[in-house]
């Protein structure tokens, strides 16, 4: 685990998915889902409060818009009278990742950038979603070159992918719409926490200790 | 103090408990119950995506201070007008209007005359 | 009309200019390359006014020869589409164009100073106009070519870890190095390749089958 | 201590503050997500600015190298993605000096009229930049509003709302659609019934005429040995402008005036930009009313591709079409430079071909890329509060910059 960070999940966000036998995003339908897995099987307290969770989270997108490149263009009239993102409850953008939870990739990433675009990922808080919004976000666009990563999924799970260059603003609402849908059915458990190892002993040394440790 | 004085405030001390409580239960609970995974890349402080550079505990110039004491000292000054504006008319009923207007008069040449000092010595220019 | 920049230059600094030419209405000197300050110098504060550098701009001929360049819509465009081996590179490789503009007179003219492969030195004019430090730097970023005596000459677009000069017709198009590491995922479209968007085999091997080139000798 | 005395007024004791270093990075709403600035401050005050770019250096040279002359066009009109059509007029007016063809008489016009929309959109958004950053939300709401409707005439004619590709060598790809002038003709009033708005909201604002004039101040000379050019250089003073000073397509027919700024500071970049929308509505109005009727595309099959009639009609349209297609149209060797006025400036595109379907090498000399070299020079010694106003009023797109 290379200075200080956590393996990156596999691109299911870092909230568990929930097993869903019916509906599922491409290709998960069509694996048989065993319901009668003993640490699968949640039971019905445990599915309301995750349901009950799922819809505050997917209603309320705070949405931090990494912007780069011409999809930006799209994002402001996204945001703006005509197309409004906000009737969908991810009104206001949040320029920092502390008090974000949905990170829109906007634009080209090239390499250069990329160590900022995994800096702000790491930053943001949990629960966290990314959204890449555009080709270019999605898997490079047609700048096949030394200086662009082919798609932010290369660095960052991404959860949903918008296409589009730029996409059209309702194909944006549409991917958001997608990605609710998929928060929505998501598993939510309460009071999840996950501490790298070396912040765990610092958590066990009193703050007397810590003060005379310095 | 018999306790039919304290009754019209019980229902705002109910409210004072509520109020409190609630706000004390959404901060503890949004922070206990969200899922957390810390480690020392989260840490560490945004910077807009690259490396903090320059340390940020300088020294800075001391005119920021300044500013921050005068606006608290006239603050407090607004404050303590609030109240003499609003028990003015029942002071002019009692037939204490005057006395109390000059009172409040001398209360504010005192900060004016505080003001007059600061002004003299500069501390408002801010280049 | 711009002929009247070119005769300035010429009685100015007779040895200097190897030669002139237009192209398409373009009036363009040739320069030896020690005389590209004192030039330049010379038809700023002289009575030609050139106030405006428009930029700076540099090409590699190495391939100018070939018939296909770079990589073809066919061709893949990781390898270049041409043998190093069999043709020398052609002397002098690179073409640097100083792109000038006189307000004043509403004429333009291009200074072209030509470099050999061996030593790519040519010096710096940010004395002249202080719009050609970011240009100088460009140019050094994309063709590695030294301004001598320019201030800060580092990296402008490029990151510092980054190996080599893009731009230059030898780099490959998708040679990658990547700053972070990335997650590999097996590239649909162009076959089986290894590193993470790395340059991977080139596609003449792939499905697409050109002639076989071997990756070893470019990579 | 002992000096404190001896100079009775100084309140303030000279006590030594550290400069302290701040990030304003690349991932930063005023920093247009491309720009990282290194800014060392002196308690409020900027010693010293490094800007440090490439966050958007997307490859435009190396990825046009392998793309043939129309193949290229794409990737023209993501350079400067506010204005698109106006690159994609300035590359091709490029290539056709290489080829030494003319555009059909109606093309020309079309250029014209697409270019000027282009440049209202342009305006539009860095005004509500401008707005936006500074505070006025309403301003970016109405600013975006109006370029959707602009945006949406783009749309109907060219097929995209950003990324247009719309130019062809010789001539353009679509022609007016049926009804087109009617509903141009009914949206520009309302474009410029908002544009009105913003300017009264803006122009005379107490807080804005405060945060902008006198902020940012630049010598007509020191803009051009800068490298300045279009509205950041005309608000210097300096008269110069692509479109009179070399007029091409058909500007030597329009008449308007090229508006000048005063003292190069910020409020007068933010002004001409508002001029110069109104301008480009005169444009417009006279394109539409000279517009001549006639072929869209120059008729020679060497460069321009047949109709469909021919492709399938006749077997040199056949020939002509796939040999077009495949091997790219064969651009006579040559190295030429062809400038234009783009939005933000004089944008040259230094285009060398070695007689193949595919151009050699291209270089684009992007009017912002020059006025953000200055930036350092415009913000010393200003507030951090002012910085904004100035990265916005130079208008920087990442896209042009770092193509």
């Amino acid at each position: 685990m290379a200075d200080g960070r956590l393996p990156i999940l596999r691109p299911e966000g870092n909230v568990p998915e929930s097993p869903r036998p019916h509906s599922g995003l491409g290709e998960e339908a069509a694996v048989p889902v065993l319901l009668t897995r003993r640490e699968d099987a949640i039971n019905w307290f445990e599915e309301k409060v995750s349901g009950a969770l799922g819809w505050a989270r997917a209603n309320s997108l705070f949405q931090y818009p990494f912007v780069t490149a011409c999809c930006g263009m799209e994002y402001m009239s996204v945001m703006c009278g005509r197309y409004d993102l906000a009737r969908f409850g991810a009104e206001f953008p949040r320029f920092t990742p502390r008090q974000a939870d949905l990170l829109m990739i906007v634009g080209t990433i090239n390499v250069k950038q990329s160590p900022v675009l995994l800096r702000v990922y790491e930053q943001m808080t949990e629960p966290k979603w990314v959204m890449a919004f555009g080709v270019c976000a999605s898997s490079g666009g047609f700048y096949d070159n030394y200086a662009t990563v082919q798609g932010a999924d290369r660095i960052i799970p991404v959860d949903v992918y918008v296409p589009g260059c730029p996409p059209r603003p309702e194909q944006v609402l549409d991917g958001l719409k997608i990605l609710q849908e998929k928060i929505q059915t998501q598993r939510h458990t309460l009071h999840s926490v996950e501490r790298s190892p070396e912040l765990r002993e610092e958590k066990k040394r009193s703050f007397l200790g810590k003060l005379l440790a310095r | 103090m018999d306790s039919a004085y304290l009754d019209p405030y019980l229902p705002v001390l109910i409210l004072l408990l509520l109020a409190g409580l609630m706000c004390l239960a959404i901060s503890f609970l949004a922070g206990y119950l969200g899922p957390k995974r810390i480690f020392p890349i989260k840490e560490t402080a945004f910077e807009c995506g690259s490396p903090t550079t320059g340390d940020p505990h300088s020294r800075h110039s001391v005119k920021f201070y300044l500013v921050a004491l005068l606006f608290i000292v006239f603050d407090i000054e607004s404050v303590f007008i609030y109240p003499w504006g609003a028990l003015l008319r029942d002071f002019a009923a009692q037939g204490l209007g005057l006395f109390a207007y000059v009172e409040m008069l001398s209360f504010m040449a005192t900060l004016a005359l505080g003001l007059v000092y600061v002004w003299r010595k500069g501390a408002l220019e801010w280049s | 009309m711009a002929q009247a920049l070119v005769d300035l230059v010429r009685e100015g600094f007779k040895e200097a200019v190897l030669s002139s030419h237009s192209h398409r209405g373009d009036e363009v000197v040739v320069l030896r390359r020690e005389a590209v300050q004192d030039v330049c110098r010379f038809l700023k504060d002289g009575e030609a006014r050139i106030q405006l550098l428009r930029d700076i701009a540099c090409v590699d001929l190495l391939t100018y020869d070939t018939e296909m360049t770079g990589g073809g819509a066919l061709a893949s465009n990781e390898v270049p589409a041409y043998d190093l081996a069999k043709k020398a590179p052609r002397e002098p490789r690179f073409q640097l164009a100083y792109n000038l503009y006189s307000v004043v007179r509403k004429q333009s003219l291009r200074l072209r100073v030509e470099l050999r492969s061996d030593d790519v030195k040519v010096p710096t004019v940010t004395g002249v106009w202080r719009t050609a430090d970011w240009w100088e730097r460009y140019i050094f970023d994309m063709f590695g070519i030294e301004f001598i005596g320019h201030p800060n000459l580092t990296r402008i677009l490029m990151y510092p870890e980054f190996q080599g000069y893009p731009l230059r017709k030898d780099y490959p198009t998708r040679k990658r190095q990547p700053l972070v590491a990335e997650l590999d995922f097996p590239d649909l479209v162009r076959g089986p390749g290894p590193g993470p968007g790395g340059a991977g085999v080139p596609m003449s091997q792939t499905h697409v089958g050109r002639k076989n080139v071997d990756p070893t000798t470019y990579d | 201590m002992t000096e404190l005395h001896d100079d009775p007024l100084a309140l303030e004791a000279d006590l030594p503050s550290s400069l302290m270093t701040v990030n304003l990075g690349p991932s930063h709403p005023a920093m247009h997500g491309t720009v990282r600035l290194v800014i060392t401050l002196d308690g409020e005050t900027i010693v010293d600015a490094v800007p440090e770019i490439g966050f958007l250096h997307r490859g435009f040279t190396k990825s046009s190298e392998s793309s043939t002359w129309h193949q290229v066009l794409p990737y023209t009109d993501r350079l400067n993605y506010v204005s698109p059509i106006l690159n994609n007029v300035g590359y091709i007016m490029g290539v056709e000096k290489l080829i030494g063809i003319e555009c059909t008489e109606r093309a020309k016009y079309l250029r014209v009229l697409g270019g000027e929309i282009s440049r209202i959109c342009d305006h539009l958004t860095c005004i509500s930049a401008i707005g936006l950053e500074l505070g006025a939300f309403t301003v970016f709401l109405y600013g975006v509003e109006a370029r959707e409707l602009l945006w949406d005439r783009i749309s109907e004619w060219t097929g995209a709302r950003v990324t247009t590709s719309w130019t062809r060598i010789g001539g353009v790809a679509t022609d007016l659609p049926p009804g087109f002038v009617e509903r141009l003709r009914e949206s520009m009033p309302r474009v410029m019934e908002l544009t009105h708005e913003i300017d009264v909201l803006l122009s005379r604002n107490r807080i804005f005429y405060d945060r902008t004039r006198g902020i940012g101040v630049l010598s007509g000379e020191e803009a051009l040995d800068w490298g300045f050019t279009g509205p950041c250089l005309r608000a210097c003073g300096v008269n110069y402008d692509v479109r009179k000073a070399h007029p091409y397509a058909v500007y030597d027919r329009m008449d308007f005036e090229v508006p000048l700024g005063e003292r190069g500071d910020t409020y007068d970049r933010y002004i001409l930009r508002i001029r110069e929308i109104e301008q480009s509505a005169r444009i417009i109005e006279q394109c539409l009313e000279q517009i001549p009727p006639g072929p869209i595309i120059i008729d020679d099959w060497r460069y321009a591709l047949p109709p469909k009639k021919d492709v399938f009609g006749s077997i040199e349209g056949v020939m002509a079409h796939f040999k077009l297609i495949m091997e790219g149209i064969q651009v006579p060797a040559g190295e030429v430079y062809v400038y234009s006025e783009g939005a933000n400036g004089e944008l040259g595109f230094h285009i060398v071909s070695n007689g193949t379907g595919k151009p050699y090498t291209i270089q684009v000399r992007a009017p912002g890329f020059p006025i953000l070299s200055a930036l350092p020079r415009l913000i010393k010694g200003h507030a951090v509060a002012d910085i904004i106003p100035i990265f916005d009023s130079i208008n920087m797109i990442g896209g042009e910059v770092e193509q």
